[in-house]
């Protein structure tokens, strides 16, 4: 029998990561609203000049807990354990990307940190990172985009009477998955809906990230009680 | 050398016909390693042609008779691990793990020249950056330095194979040898074409 | 006696060797110019051919190809040639260029 | 609706992964090939104006293709997968197995998204100033061919674990091949030590002959694989669409077991 024990910290250490993320993504001065890459080297600089210390400490917080994704991703891993598939190739595929995920948004954090670490050096350069933050945090969805297909994948393929998530989310993870995609485009243009600051590439992937956590939360949080009646009815 | 008549062997290679020595496996490594070497080398002789001066000002500052010595401390290090085999293939196999601790001591001998070599040159300003001709010197020494490298660990192999009465198996000692030799082929062809070639 | 006349054999091959390894010292004399080396394609053909023979000795002898399956004996002769072949090749093409 | 066979298939987790691996690599040579034609890689002697009319050449591509990787390079994970599975198919400790799986998820980031950011952010602005874009350069090219530990460790890994292997999954000959491709990636090293010449990043000897030998040694891992999957047997057993506490996936239970 798999053990449980201590799956229910962690699941319930969601709820505070996701407090401190909302926290750092209010704090960070460039999201509401998005900072827009038509911006001049001069303008950007004087932003960073004028938000040093919301910046620092917003992009702090993100560093700390950006990879706190990854117990969430490995509480799903377990629970693909139960799935019917008989290799556990999907679940690997998983693991493989969930950490890669995490440290696109982390990269992006420590760019941002430079950008903010000396804001009186030449424009042309405070601008070049911030522009390698905004590409990092909005194109690095590779992995993201994929973690979702390969959940999909192994929900459609876990048939059995009573599968470990529902099919439903298997439908739902691969609607994120296409709600991502535009976000990979965000170098194309400075202007528009797939803009880093555009209407696609910032507010649907940043609110498809959100509504997958929380439905993915929910959705965990259910089959981990399961799982744990099952342990103790065996035991 | 004066160990040659004391370990003169019983077994004879005449009589194992149609056996290929360490398997096709490792002769699939020995073969494709060495067309990767070739490569390299062709690489080095077509531009050595370009810019002959520069590589003979160059290769002038290597010692010849250095390279020569290292080619033989490297040869005897094949011979012995070549009786290894013969020792093993008739089940004296104390007699063999003394080769095989033999082959290591020639190998580590050719380490320790090639390392002073090395040191010896970089005195003299001659560095991996300094010329085209020491860079490809530096390459294709420190590439080959990593194949005796992986060569010790194979050795190893060959020693621990020799020293478990369970585990002793011809196929594997044969492998370990089959390697080391490619190690010292590939240097002769190195030696070659750094040295002496014009 | 065979034990013997074996062992004899390695220790000719190892002789061979070293012998052809020497006689580099002896090539490298003749394009030395007032100890300054000098370029000479002779030298570098003979050199190459030297490496080679050497290479397929080592082979032949010590890897005990002489006594493996005609496949391995032919392949790796045809290494060894197309070895020789690619480095004189490009050598002499590179001179041509030159 | 009829059912499509390969639903059916014991096998078709394996397949699905295959599929994926070949339709990854298929993506990668388009894209870094054909596409950005960032491989054979640019100059790494061009003056900073140069640079500037290298990303002008190629303004367009640099930003589609390596869109398509934003979007689909996560697929990479594939492949690592079914690598991860083979060995632990093979008689050695999970732990090479782990090991091969973290390695080569981790050498994702930079070992192809950097590229892709840098270029796009290169590619962005044309007008930025010369040396700026010569620094987003460098950081892409050398990034991209100098993350060198993890393919180096990576190889050496799964090269022991065949080489122990008494299930014989995969050949020993690619046991030897993997130490082949592990010393590329010491050839590439100095890569980042000269702008010019063979052993630069664009080097016939850094880049031509290393990319000769990681090609072979890709084909030969998706060739062998294939077989892998095609000598996999399952046993006759049913498809697990089983009640719950017979048919929760543990048809290999001992070898899934945690």
């Amino acid at each position: 029998m798999r053990r449980t024990t201590g799956e229910l910290i962690i699941f319930w250490a969601l709820p505070g990561v996701a407090i401190i993320w909302i926290a750092a993504f209010f704090l960070f001065p460039g999201f509401l609203p998005p900072m827009s890459p038509q911006w001049s080297a001069q303008k950007v600089a004087a932003f960073y000049v004028n938000h040093t210390s919301r910046v620092r400490y917003s992009m702090i917080l993100f560093n700390w807990f950006c990879v706190a994704l990854i117990p969430i991703l490995m509480l799903i891993a377990e629970r693909m354990r139960g799935m019917a598939h008989r290799t556990p190739i999907l679940r690997y595929c998983v693991i493989g990307v969930a950490g890669a995920a995490p440290i696109a948004f982390l990269t992006a954090t420590i760019f941002w940190l430079l950008a903010a670490f000396r804001p009186d050096r030449p424009p042309a350069l405070t601008q070049l990172y911030n522009d390698l933050a905004w590409i990092t945090f909005s194109c690095g969805v590779p992995f993201l985009v994929a973690l979702c297909l390969f959940l999909a994948v192994a929900i459609y393929l876990d048939e059995q009477a009573r599968p470990v998530f529902a099919r439903w989310v298997g439908h739902f993870n691969l609607l994120i998955a296409i709600a991502l995609v535009p976000a990979g485009f965000a170098g194309l243009t400075l202007t528009g809906p797939f803009a880093w600051n555009g209407f696609l590439s910032f507010w649907v992937k940043n609110v498809a990230i959100a509504l997958w956590l929380v439905v993915m939360a929910l959705v965990l949080g259910e089959t981990i009680g399961r799982d744990r009646l099952a342990e103790q009815a065996s035991a | 050398m004066t160990t040659t008549e004391r370990d003169v062997s019983r077994a004879s290679g005449e009589g194992l016909s149609e056996h290929v020595p360490g398997g096709r496996d490792i002769w699939f490594f020995v073969l494709f390693e060495s067309l990767v070497f070739t490569s390299y080398f062709c690489v080095y002789l077509f531009n050595r042609t370009q810019h002959e001066q520069a590589f003979l000002l160059g290769q002038s500052h290597l010692l010849l008779w250095l390279g020569v010595l290292e080619t033989i401390v490297l040869l005897s290090s094949s011979w012995a691990v070549a009786r290894c085999v013969q020792h093993a293939r008739a089940g004296r196999f104390e007699r063999a793990r003394r080769e095989a601790f033999l082959t290591a001591g020639f190998g580590l001998v050719f380490l320790i020249l090639k390392i002073v070599e090395w040191v010896r040159l970089i005195h003299m300003g001659d560095t991996f950056t300094s010329s085209q001709f020491f860079q490809y010197y530096f390459f294709l020494t420190a590439i080959h330095c990593v194949h005796l490298l992986v060569g010790f660990v194979v050795l190893g192999v060959l020693v621990y194979q020799l020293s478990g009465e369970k585990r002793r198996s011809q196929v594997t000692v044969e492998t370990c040898a089959t390697y080391w030799h490619s190690v010292d082929f590939f240097w002769v062809l190195i030696f070659a074409l750094l040295y002496v070639v014009r | 006696m065979v034990e013997n006349g074996f062992n004899k054999r390695l220790f000719g091959v190892w002789l061979i060797l070293v012998a052809i390894s020497l006689a580099y010292l002896g090539i490298d004399r003749a394009a030395t110019h007032r100890g300054i080396p000098t370029a000479s394609t002779v030298v570098t053909v003979g050199a190459i051919c030297f490496a080679v023979v050497k290479v397929r000795i080592i082979m032949r002898e010590f890897m005990e190809v002489r006594t493996a399956p005609r496949v391995l004996r032919l392949l790796t002769d045809f290494w060894v040639l197309l070895m020789a072949a690619a480095m004189l090749g490009v050598y002499l093409a590179g001179k041509a260029v030159a | 609706m009829k059912r499509p066979a390969l639903l059916d298939d014991p096998k078709r987790e394996l397949w699905l992964a295959w599929y994926a691996t070949i339709g990854f690599y298929s993506l990668y040579t388009v894209v870094f090939f054909i596409i950005t034609r960032t491989q054979p890689p640019g100059k790494p002697w061009y003056s900073p104006n140069q640079v500037v009319g290298w990303f002008a050449g190629r303004h367009e591509d640099l930003l589609i293709g390596f869109a398509l990787i934003f979007i689909l390079g996560g697929l990479s994970a594939t492949s690592i997968a079914l690598i991860t599975y083979s060995i632990r198919r093979m008689t050695v400790s999970r732990a090479f197995a782990y090991s091969y799986l973290i390695l080569y998820a981790v050498s994702a980031v930079p070992g192809f998204l950097f590229i892709c950011v840098a270029m796009t952010v290169g590619a962005f602005r044309p007008d930025r100033n010369p040396e700026i874009l010569r620094w987003i350069y460098d950081l892409g090219f050398l990034s991209f061919s100098g993350t060198m530990g993890v393919f180096l460790i990576g190889s050496l890994i799964w090269m022991l674990a065949i080489l122990l292997d008494k299930n014989r999954v995969f050949p020993v000959w690619f046991g030897y091949l993997n130490l082949c491709n592990g010393l590329t990636e010491v050839v590439v090293a100095p890569s980042w030590i000269f702008h010019a010449g063979v052993f630069a990043w664009n080097g016939v000897i850094a880049w031509w002959i290393n990319v000769a030998v990681f090609g072979l040694y890709t084909g030969a891992f998706i060739l062998l694989l294939r077989n892998m999957i095609l000598r996999e047997d399952f046993g006759t057993g049913p498809m697990p669409d089983l009640p719950p506490e017979e048919g929760r996936g543990h048809m290999l239970a001992e070898f899934m077991a945690p």
